[in-house]
């Protein structure tokens, strides 16, 4: 594309075509995650989950967007109707407003801040809004009590899981999203590897924030209908719906960013070509793998009933057979189109296997009380996390002073943060005030 | 003195080891698990065992000559100077010092041995009981004091054992405390012991002022050097004013009564301190002070005469016992009266000895008769007893060894040691020999009807606890077994003469007892011939032997008979069987006397004190602060309020500003602001043109 | 008149006007929506002075922290007689008259000022990278400030939490 | 290229608009937004002459401004949920147990 338009123009075209492909690909990523997630439940609740809508349910989503997007729009009356229509469109808005600094690529990025994970973190912590006004401008109860837990929550689990964040944002030194891959690039080893815990706290901070099971208290549909959505229909309901799963991605993405190596494929930065070409055998992996789905989806074609079904899947092959062919062809092009291309593929498919572990949580733990939340986030996590990033710093700081492999500090360090986190499991009391008003 | 082996050089060590765990027992013990209790108990004491046999066998290493040791810690009451009776200036000093010879050195050897079984037998005994920590706890604090007591080298620190004995006594007595009749007993033996322990620490006083020393090993050269004649009124008083302390300690008349009652305590307890060890105090005192006692026969006659009566008098009283602990109780203090008998006839070594045999099988008795009450569920009523011995062997055995022990049976160590002391009876004083041989006579029958009421004839245990009778386990049976070979064996330590032995034990000690100088001897009847001597035994064998048909007659072959000799003897059997109403004598004598005097005090108190004194003063202080009062209200307040009043009055404008309202504070503020930039601008105009 | 000047003038009316909303609201949860608004629109004012570390934290710290902490308490003590009360009380006409005479003394302060007291003083063009000059001006110069900052923050932590007891 | 005193103009419109807010308003809730409003216009000011000085010391003192504010948040809001709590009220001029 480069060479089309003058890179003057570009830098102002680029960003709005991402912004466009983005914002255009978004909700049909949103409603397939949710099949994935319904099949994946029903695989592991031993069922079939959806099948009749296409072969295998594959187009339920589309079928279930309609539905949403067709059925009333109800405003309660007594409902403060600026707010109530205001609040979603702050939910969707602020979650996709994060996606400006999220580098799905090497070039595929809408802008490179040099405070982007700040700029993240921000926009997504406005995103409480949407709920908390949705709930409060709905005038009932489920709702307003929905929102107040959905507030409290988010306000204590950011705590937790910016300063997860901060123990890797320590090691790659900047807060620009593409710099910290780099980061990861250059030491050759993914941030998972030097700070785990910190890895860890994030991924519950993460769940709580997107108020996902076990932390879905905002929504429990035992206790309140469904939290502070209990008023919404029809398409502003979507929209929330939208955003929490846009809000996935986004924490997805983040840590992908920052602990899985971004775009990195595995390896990156060790390079031995396959004997008698220029192809490392990792980069011709994706298409091979796409490839194979391809066929898979060829061979199950012909099973399907109907002969409708069967075009489907025969088409849903075809696509993937023209991914794989990208993917291929992105082999013989520059380096640059194949970074950019391969780096869209493995940062897909490390966020997916991120989300993977949600829908798998989901479905294996029980719902926690409201106050055992509380304890956990304020006793547990963020002292965990202080005692992580000092523990960390430590580590950088003997690194800097004394040389030796960071690694192995950081293992020490582990080794102390595990330590604490084992002593304060321990002496955890019951009862707990739940501490709301120090939100800061 | 410094060169000293080191069992002897750390003879402090003894009495330190059960002190030690007494400390912990009673300050922490409460949170400590039972196994840990027995553990650390039972073993210091066995530690003190083990430094005890150290000592006697570094002790017999010596030459019979200087087999004394002493080991002083610190100086404990350095009291300075004063003057003697006979007006010579001496320096009273008793020091934290420790004196192991062979007396203290058979003591410490019961003390810690007999001690350290009886503490094994506790932990299977108590193992179901409350307050097991504390119960040990007790018992390790009177180990302690008992050491002490042995091992002192003055008469103040022995009397500060003998105290801490009382005491432990007391406490374990009352072990069981919400019990009415355990309290009180404690409390009857504390009291009675009072007594005594007046007149043995008037006796102290009396020594120092007389001798200048407390010391032991200084009374004798201290006699000498004063040049006391025999019969000295001074030195029998200060004999009898010991020999008061002893009677109350070891239970002789008039201050015998306290013993029976004590039986309320545990059974271990009775084993340990009312049977083989405390009650045998004022027998080691007085020995521990011969010295004194062979300058005045006639004390030595009084303690003869009161030993010989009270084991008659107590074994009458033994016989006709029904509770089994309350017979060995008696029996106990009879067997008290015979060391006192020997003591009084002069053979200190015999009566030592008898105390040792009788710490044996006395203490076998009393651990015996517990399992028995254990095997019963706790009865003790040995009419309700009976047909026992095939149910439990172990007890029934090693109880009859300890009975024929005690009744004086050929090679057991009762006969030897008993025999021993009426051997020297009868040289002395026929009577005195005539009172033991019958006392004996009537040991070997009380002790035999104990026997079969026990174990055998017909069963006439209580139908609910028929059938859970059972043998006790086996940390009591081990003490019973190690007894019952020692109750055998033990006397044959100082093996007659006559039967071709030569009385070690008795020469062991003999260099504690003082010779006093040949020219004051009186002389003493010519040693009867070996024949005399045997018959004497041939005598008392028969004696006994009858005492036990007699017993065997009237309690298995014609169970019928005791109640018809108690009615045809009506009167006096009930005389004994209430004990000659002692009890009652004594209430109506001290007891009763004492409470109406403190009536009458509190009387006193009441009216004169409270109500002249104290009532009298807080009216008069009442109308004084009326006084005050008002004049504080009216006077001193009223120009305070004066003064409040006037600044309330004047502050009335500024209230009217302070509103207690935020946001007209804030106008307040803003309107200060205006002023101030208003100034500012002020000046910065002229500032400008 | 550049992007520059434009966005200024828009950030900076968007603050006012929801500002005088925030101000004269009867319902305290719009008044609290306005105020984030203004906070935003400040942070805008803020982006464009290349303070970017300072726009980031006005907008996680003040709307994403303590407005949420505002709206929370809100919510709790949310009385709906509240909206049938008088909103101004006894003091306002004079309230305001003064608050009128401060701002016409500012004002003039201002006026004055713009020639003699502030020289139009040079701006760099090429700033340093903001985030790191932060940085530096914290943990260098004003290190003390910052600890005795983050005291304060400490101390009101437990402040707060004491308040908000049930039972104290 | 938007000259300085159009930065003041703008804190100190936002300043008043505050003050007006914290004299006159009942609601206590409201009298402290109105605080933050003119702490807010403080920062403009501080943030305005730290470009102009080409330094960054306004803008810590800006973030130094925000971290108290903060903390009157938290502890204006506590003490406002303890008081509600025990007086069912929120006005400002019902609050007068403060005097004599």
């Amino acid at each position: 594309m480069s060479h089309l338009l003058p890179p003057s123009i570009l830098r102002l075209v680029l960003p709005v075509f991402y912004a466009v492909v983005i914002v255009a690909v978004l909700p049909l990523l949103a409603g397939y995650i949710v099949l994935v997630e319904r099949k994946v439940m029903a695989d592991m609740q031993a069922r079939l989950g959806p099948m009749r809508v296409g072969p295998h349910g594959l187009l339920q989503p589309i079928a279930d967007a309609v539905k949403l997007l067709l059925k009333e729009d109800i405003i309660p009356d007594k409902a403060d109707r600026l707010l109530f229509w205001l609040a979603p469109l702050v939910s969707v808005t602020m979650a996709l407003l994060a996606y400006a600094a999220l580098p799905i690529g090497p070039a595929f990025q809408i802008a490179d801040l040099n405070i982007g994970l700040l700029f993240i973190l921000a926009v997504s912590s406005l995103g409480i809004y949407g709920i908390v006004l949705g709930g409060w401008a709905s005038n009932s109860h489920y709702s307003l009590l929905g929102a107040l837990r959905s507030a409290a929550q988010l306000v204590s689990y950011e705590t937790a899981a910016g300063l997860g964040l901060i123990s890797a944002l320590l090691l790659a030194g900047s807060l620009s999203m593409k710099d910290i891959v780099i980061a990861q690039y250059d030491q050759g080893i993914w941030f998972i590897f030097y700070v785990p815990i910190g890895f860890f706290i994030y991924m519950v901070g993460s769940i709580a924030e997107t108020n996902r099971a076990p932390f879905d208290l905002p929504e429990a549909e035992s206790e309140l209908v469904a939290g502070y959505m209990t008023e919404y229909s029809g398409f502003r309901w979507s929209l929330y719906f939208l955003a929490e799963y846009a809000n996935m991605i986004i924490v997805a993405g983040i840590a992908t960013t920052l602990f899985l190596g971004g775009w990195l494929r595995p390896f990156a930065s060790s390079h031995t070509a396959l004997p008698g070409t220029s192809i490392e055998l990792l980069d011709a992996l994706p298409s091979l793998l796409v490839l194979g789905v391809a066929l898979y989806c060829f061979y199950l074609a012909p099973k399907q009933p109907v002969k409708i079904q069967k075009m489907v899947m025969a088409m849903a092959g075809g696509l993937c057979l023209i991914i794989a062919g990208v993917l291929a062809g992105a082999l013989f092009a520059s380096p640059a189109v194949l970074q950019g291309i391969h780096g869209a593929f493995w940062f897909l498919a490390k966020v997916f296997t991120y989300i993977y572990f949600f829908l798998w949580f989901r479905f294996t733990f029980p719902r926690y009380r409201f106050d055992q939340l509380m304890r956990l986030g304020w006793r547990f996590l963020i002292p965990l996390a202080l005692v992580n990033l000092i523990a960390t710093a430590t580590a950088l700081l003997a690194t800097r002073e004394w040389g030796g492999s960071l690694l192995l500090y950081t293992l020490l360090a582990d080794a102390v943060t595990l330590a604490v986190a084992i002593f304060l499991a321990k002496n955890d009391e019951v009862d707990s005030a739940v501490p709301v008003m120090d939100g800061e | 003195m410094n060169a000293q082996p080191f069992f002897l050089d750390h003879l402090w060590l003894i009495p330190l080891f059960p002190l030690a765990t007494a400390a912990v027992m009673l300050f922490c013990g409460r949170r400590l698990s039972n196994n840990i209790v027995s553990w650390l108990c039972s073993g210091s004491v066995f530690l003190s065992f083990i430094f005890s046999v150290g000592a006697f066998f570094q002790l017999i290493a010596k030459p019979s000559g200087e087999r004394i040791a002493t080991k002083v810690l610190f100086e404990w009451i350095p009291a300075g100077t004063y003057h003697l009776l006979d007006g010579r200036i001496a320096k009273f000093i008793a020091d934290w010092g420790f004196q192991i010879d062979p007396l203290s050195c058979v003591m410490i050897l019961i003390v810690t041995g007999v001690g350290f079984l009886i503490h094994i037998y506790s932990t299977g005994y108590m193992a179901h009981e409350g307050g097991y920590y504390r119960f040990f706890g007790y018992l390790n604090l009177f180990m302690f004091s008992m050491l002490m007591l042995v091992l002192a080298n003055n008469l103040l620190l022995l009397f500060v054992g003998w105290e801490g004995v009382g005491t432990c006594s007391y406490l374990l007595i009352g072990f069981y405390f919400h019990k009415k009749s355990a309290s009180d007993a404690g409390k009857k033996a504390f009291i009675v012991n009072r007594v005594g322990d007046a007149g043995f620490l008037l006796g102290i006083f009396l020594t120092s002022a007389l001798l200048g020393t407390i010391r032991f090993v200084e009374i004798g050269p201290a006699l000498a050097a004063g040049g006391f004649a025999i019969g000295d009124p001074r030195i029998t008083a200060i004999a009898l004013l010991f020999f008061v302390g002893a009677t109350g300690k070891s239970a002789q008349i008039p201050l015998y009564v306290w013993l029976p009652d004590a039986m309320e305590g545990p059974t271990p307890v009775s084993a340990l301190i009312h049977a083989a060890t405390m009650v045998t105090a004022g027998v080691y005192m007085v020995t521990r002070t011969n010295a004194i006692y062979q300058l005045s026969p006639k004390a030595m006659g009084v303690v003869a005469l009161t030993g010989a009566v009270t084991a008659l008098f107590a074994a009458s009283m033994g016989v006709v016992q029904n509770d089994i602990k309350k017979v060995l109780a008696y029996s106990t203090v009879s067997q008290l009266g015979y060391m006192f008998l020997a003591c009084g006839v002069g053979a200190f070594t015999a009566g030592i000895f008898h105390l040792m045999t009788h710490a044996f099988f006395k203490g076998l008795l009393f651990l015996a008769a517990g399992s028995v009450i254990h095997a019963v569920s706790g009865e003790q009523d040995m009419r309700k007893m009976g047909a026992l011995s095939t149910k439990i062997p172990v007890t029934y055995w090693t109880m009859l060894i300890a009975a024929l022990a005690i009744a004086g049976i050929f090679p057991f160590a009762g006969f030897i040691s008993k025999d021993l002391i009426l051997g020297k009876a009868y040289e002395k004083d026929a009577l005195l020999w005539a009172i033991g041989y019958f006392t004996a006579g009537m040991t070997a029958f009380y002790m035999f009807r104990l026997i079969f009421m026990t174990f055998h004839g017909a069963s006439r245990v209580d139908h609910e606890v028929e059938h859970p009778i059972h043998e006790s386990p086996k940390s009591m049976l081990v003490p019973l077994v190690i007894l019952a070979v020692l109750s055998v064996v033990g006397g044959w330590l100082s093996w007659p003469e006559i039967f071709g032995g030569n009385s070690h034990f008795i020469h062991f000690l003999s260099t504690v007892v003082a010779v006093p100088h040949e020219a004051r001897m009186e002389p003493v009847k010519g040693p009867s011939s070996a024949h005399g001597e045997l018959f004497l035994m041939m005598l008392s064998e028969g004696l006994v032997i009858l005492g036990i048909l007699f017993a065997w007659l009237l309690y298995v072959k014609r169970t019928d008979l005791p109640n018809k000799i108690a009615h045809s003897f009506g009167g006096f059997y009930r005389l004994v069987y209430n004990k000659y109403y002692v009890d009652q004598l004594y209430d109506a004598l001290f007891v009763n006397r004492a409470k109406d005097l403190g009536l009458a005090l509190g009387a006193f108190d009441r009216r004169v004190i409270d109500g002249v004194g104290v009532n009298g003063a807080g009216w008069l202080a009442r109308a004084i602060s009326k006084l005050s009062m008002w004049w504080d209200t009216w006077i001193v307040d009223g120009s305070v309020r004066l003064g409040a009043r006037i600044v309330w009055i004047f502050s009335y404008p500024v209230r009217l500003i302070q509103d207690g309202l935020v946001q007209s504070y804030m106008l307040l503020i803003v309107i200060g602001l205006i002023g101030f930039f208003g100034y500012y601008l002020y000046m910065a105009h002229h500032a400008i043109h | 008149m550049g992007l520059n000047s434009i966005l200024f003038y828009f950030f900076a009316a968007l603050a006012v006007g929801s500002a005088i909303l925030m101000v004269t609201r009867r319902n305290v949860v719009h008044g609290a929506v306005y105020l984030i608004t203004t906070l935003l629109a400040t942070a805008g004012v803020f982006l464009l002075r290349q303070a970017e570390f300072l726009f980031i934290t006005q907008v996680i710290l003040y709307v994403g922290g303590i407005m949420v902490l505002f709206v929370f308490v809100i919510m709790l003590v949310n009385l709906d007689v509240s909206l049938l009360q008088y909103q101004f009380n006894r003091q306002r006409f004079v309230a305001g008259v003064l608050a009128l005479a401060l701002a016409a003394q500012l004002f003039i302060v201002i006026k004055m000022g713009k020639t003699s007291l502030f020289p139009q003083a040079r701006v760099p063009e090429v700033l340093p990278k903001n985030t790191e000059a932060v940085a530096d001006a914290l943990f260098g110069r004003f290190m003390l400030p910052f600890e005795i900052a983050s005291i304060l923050l400490l101390v009101a932590m437990i402040g707060a939490v004491v308040m908000a007891k049930r039972r104290v | 290229m938007v000259p300085v005193d159009h930065y003041l103009w703008l804190s100190l419109a936002l300043f008043t608009i505050g003050v007006i807010g914290v004299l006159t308003r009942r609601n206590v809730i409201i009298i402290l937004m109105s605080i933050e409003l003119i702490l807010n216009a403080v920062n403009i000011n501080l943030v305005a002459f730290s470009h102009m000085f080409g330094n960054v010391d306004g803008q810590v003192f800006a973030i130094f401004i925000i971290t108290d504010a903060a903390a009157e948040a938290a502890v204006g809001l506590g003490i406002i949920l303890a008081f509600f709590r025990n007086r069912e009220t929120l006005l400002a001029d019902e609050m007068d147990m403060l005097k004599w």
